[in-house]
């Protein structure tokens, strides 16, 4: 695997159907235990960077990251407006350093990426939030990666990963973030950050499944 | 959902321009990134940045005029505004003495703010407020979430800053207040945030939501309706136990609508409030009733406490001339 | 119906009187007869009183206060006050100039005006209010009702009063401020009468009613929900083929929530009454958005233009001081 | 017949029970065309008089039928309220100048007070108001008497003349009071204020009858 810009962009129209098409879950998680706004707010970013894909053709994969990271600042909002583009800020420091040629360097790259969210956000696992999904899919790629797997495999894992992890949140009590104002009621809802996060991490792996096909 | 709208996506921007054409007199809009300021700048003075989601108005915008803010970020409706816009707004208004940020405190709002004041170009400071005291044993990392006593908060930061006051000491008035004001909130029924197009959450006719939040995040328990004397009760027991004023302290009494209570029942509020803070041995100095800081339509009322001293209580009473308050000139 | 309400019967009294304790550096109550006055009694000047069922707050009694009302006679919910509560009120303030009462023409409302106007021992006169122009072919005998633009007369009329004007004086410009004032309003839900308990009419998702009265009687018309543009061209229309406006003329724009409408969703509105005043070739020089005339809980909003000239401008922008309005002082 | 005050104290009470059972109607008719209130307005006054019959009591006829005008003028409010005070108002008078001996006289002073109400209101028959009601029943009630009917018979032509002019508001366009402003809309529905009449004079009909016997 290497990373190049126009999978970048296809991957921005993929998540931005894939959003659209998770409305009612995504929307319903925030308003169950939060405040109903996380599907608009990051629907808000997917169309911004889906409409600016011609801006990103002609850039290398670490500008793209880092122009789609500033986007994500100034559009998103919300709590998932920070980390969101905390994330891309750090996948394309890592990619700017270690290139991203390789399946391991874009593991890293990813990995680099939740480093920077966790930074922003002070958060943990464990705690109800997007890190449940985003922490263990880190680490699934990063040692996949280093495992040498096939494309198939290592994309079949971290979708593995990414929907335990959902499904973890669900018996979570809150304590970061809106729903933590919730204790024990935040309990037997999956949080909205995760799901979000989890349908991406579908998507693109499944836009690789396809391209690698 | 039946409301006064064209297409959401341009609520935001069609309700701005509508705020800033009734109060030309008193802010400037610029739209993208969004942000007010008032209307003749300040100088040499610390200039007061405050912002939020929309859907809590007249807060923060509404704020905005001589005694209290310098300028406002909205965001999206309950969605914290984006750093472009603050540091937009900050170097529209920065006035050679540094940058005050007042920032209720949720997740969101934080994050954003952080990144603002690490990109922004001029020394700067945060008041995060965290008057609800709905949750009661807060352990939780994120800490208290900011609601109605930000208005206090902002009214004397605003008028501290008239002042001439240094940077540190605005901050100092705005964390003090923020340490001795609780607030908690009830729900009779949901907002609808507009995008969504259906309410947050279902309550029956015989349910109320104690210790709501101003996005209509479930608060402390769903409790059974009962008589408004009841829960103003309850409401005042946590504000108590949390505040542990004194006998003979003097308060500051605000009852806030989130967005659909009728003055009259807000003064219904007031008047038992009033009554059981007397009782508590404590009186009531200032007070403030009308919808203050809103959760869009939502039906239901706050109530914040802020133990007053006679900083606080010069600045509270010093002018003020914003669409949202206005007194003494 | 969910309410703050502890008991129907008390809820008047004990919402009066958590007003006037929020207020009591402006008003003072008088329970049985009810009536509230200025704090710091008129001297010399013809008093101002007004008066009309609850359920309009902040209308009447948040309009006491320097340069508006000397007294205010609050009803029972959606109920003229009786004229004992009137004389009892004018009496508690006359200044030796003579009595202007100011009354919303409905049936009720003028009956018991008159009838204290008829047993009370000082000069009086009455200024009738009837700018809502949602009734079209109004050949009925009782006329057109008073809503929102009764706020624009009571501001103008207390300014002008104190100017130590006579009671003819006073009088006429409060007729000549209703005689070139239109509204109209539209609701998106009911109003609950709480000692009704239900709604005053049912009216579902897809309806509105267009021409509502701010006691939710039925309008002009029921139409079907849609934009706010179309709702609001609607209304402008109404009320310019009411008035008939001159082109250049200066006008008063009034955006009046009527209970349960969000800020935002006002100024939304006023946003495009604004424009499409414009486009009529009118200047708007004055604005006021905000709950001013309440139909209780109500979900809706009213538009009122009231046509300017340099005494109106004047009276409008003296200093008042009230609960519900306050500039200048 | 003659009036006696005793009668007068016994149909307060009646009258206050008859407008409780007759709650639903009266409430929705001024929620349907009006503003809600009519119900609990002539409740509350129907209650002020009960409660004050004690008062009452050692008062003549017309010294009684004053009180209660006073009484509901501080109590009712809206428009009935100065509208009630004045037929009890025109009702005292003509009963204070002619006595209330016979049936006659009490026939003069019923319709004295409808005369005074009609002064207040400046309203007439067919204007979808208590009066269509009000007056057909002042003027059965002075044919009925001046015929020198039987108690039994006046109080029979009483209550079908209070119906009929209730059942008449159905089809009118109200243009007097508040249901003025609806035009065409106002038709379909009986007007409130006709309606707690014709409760309120079928009560007092059947407790003259009741007593006859
Ligand atoms: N400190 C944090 N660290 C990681 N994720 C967080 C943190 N705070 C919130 N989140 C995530 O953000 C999501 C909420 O995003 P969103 O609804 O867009 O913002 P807001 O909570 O401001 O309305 C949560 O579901 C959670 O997954
Ligand atoms: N001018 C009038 N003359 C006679 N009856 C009237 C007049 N105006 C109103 N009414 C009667 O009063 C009734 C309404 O009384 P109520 O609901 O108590 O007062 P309001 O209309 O002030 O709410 C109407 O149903 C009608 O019968
Ligand atoms: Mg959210
Ligand atoms: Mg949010
Ligand atoms: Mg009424
Ligand atoms: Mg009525």
């Amino acid at each position: 695997m290497s990373l190049q810009t126009d999978f970048i962009c296809s991957a921005a129209l993929t998540i931005q159907s894939a959003i659209i098409s998770h409305k009612p879950e995504i929307e319903t998680l925030d308003q169950a235990i939060g405040d109903g706004d996380h599907y608009i707010n990051v629907l808000r970013g997917a169309e911004a960077i889906a409409n600016m894909t011609d801006e990103l053709a002609s850039l290398t994969p670490d500008e793209a990251l880092n122009k789609i990271a500033m986007k994500l600042l100034s559009t998103v909002g919300g709590a998932a407006g920070p980390l969101f583009a905390s994330l891309f800020m750090g996948m394309a420091k890592v990619a700017k350093h270690n290139g991203a040629n390789t399946t391991l360097d874009i593991a890293a790259a990813f990995a680099g990426g939740v480093q920077e969210l966790i930074k922003r956000g002070k958060g943990k696992v464990g705690e109800k939030t997007m890190l449940d999904v985003l922490v263990p899919v880190a680490h699934t790629f990063i040692f996949s990666a280093i495992e040498n797997k096939s494309t198939t495999d290592i994309c079949a894992d971290i979708k593995t990963a990414a929907d335990k992890g959902l499904e973890s949140t669900r018996d979570l009590i809150a304590t970061r973030g809106r729903a933590a104002g919730l204790g024990e009621r935040s309990k037997g809802h999956l949080d909205a950050g995760a799901k979000s996060c989890q349908v991406m991490i579908n998507e693109i792996c499944d836009l690789i499944l396809k391209s690698n096909t | 959902m039946k409301k006064f709208v064209n297409d959401v996506n341009n609520m935001l921007t069609e309700s701005l321009s509508g705020f800033a054409k009734a109060h030309n007199d008193l802010v400037s809009l610029h739209l993208e990134p969004n942000y007010l300021t008032r209307k003749n700048k300040a100088k040499n003075k610390v200039v007061i940045v405050s912002g939020g989601g929309a859907g809590h108005e007249p807060l923060h915008a509404g704020f905005i005029g001589k005694g209290m803010l310098d300028a406002a970020c909205p965001g999206q409706v309950f969605t914290s505004p984006t750093p472009d816009q603050m540091i937009a707004a900050a170097e529209a208004v920065h006035a050679d003495k540094g940058v005050l940020f007042i920032v209720k405190n949720y997740a969101g709002d934080v994050m954003n703010f952080e990144m603002a004041a690490e990109m922004l170009p001029f020394e700067n400071a945060t008041v995060l407020t965290s008057d609800d005291c709905a949750v009661i044993n807060s352990t939780f990392t994120d800490g208290r979430r900011g609601v109605a006593g930000t208005v206090i908060v902002e009214k004397c930061v605003g008028s501290i800053a008239e002042t001439g006051a240094d940077l540190q000491t605005c901050k100092a008035l705005g964390d003090k207040i923020n340490a001795q004001t609780a607030s908690i909130g009830v729900a009779l029924t949901s907002c609808t945030v507009p995008a969504a197009g259906k309410p947050t959450f279902e309550i029956s006719e015989t349910e109320i939501e104690m210790g709501i939040g101003i996005h209509g995040e479930p608060g402390r328990k769903r409790e059974t309706m009962r008589e408004a004397d009841a829960m103003v009760n309850g409401m005042i027991d946590a504000i108590i136990a949390d505040l542990q004023p004194k006998k003979d302290t003097e308060i500051l009494l605000l009852v806030n609508g989130l967005g659909a209570t009728p003055l009259m029942e807000l003064y219904l509020i007031y008047n038992t409030a009033e009554k059981l803070l007397t009782e508590h041995g404590l009186t009531i100095a200032r007070s403030l009733v009308g919808n203050y800081t809103t959760a869009i339509d939502m039906t239901g009322a706050s109530i914040t406490v802020c133990v007053l001293d006679d900083e606080i209580k010069q600045h509270w009473d010093s002018p003020v001339n914003t669409a949202g308050l206005r007194w003494g000139v």
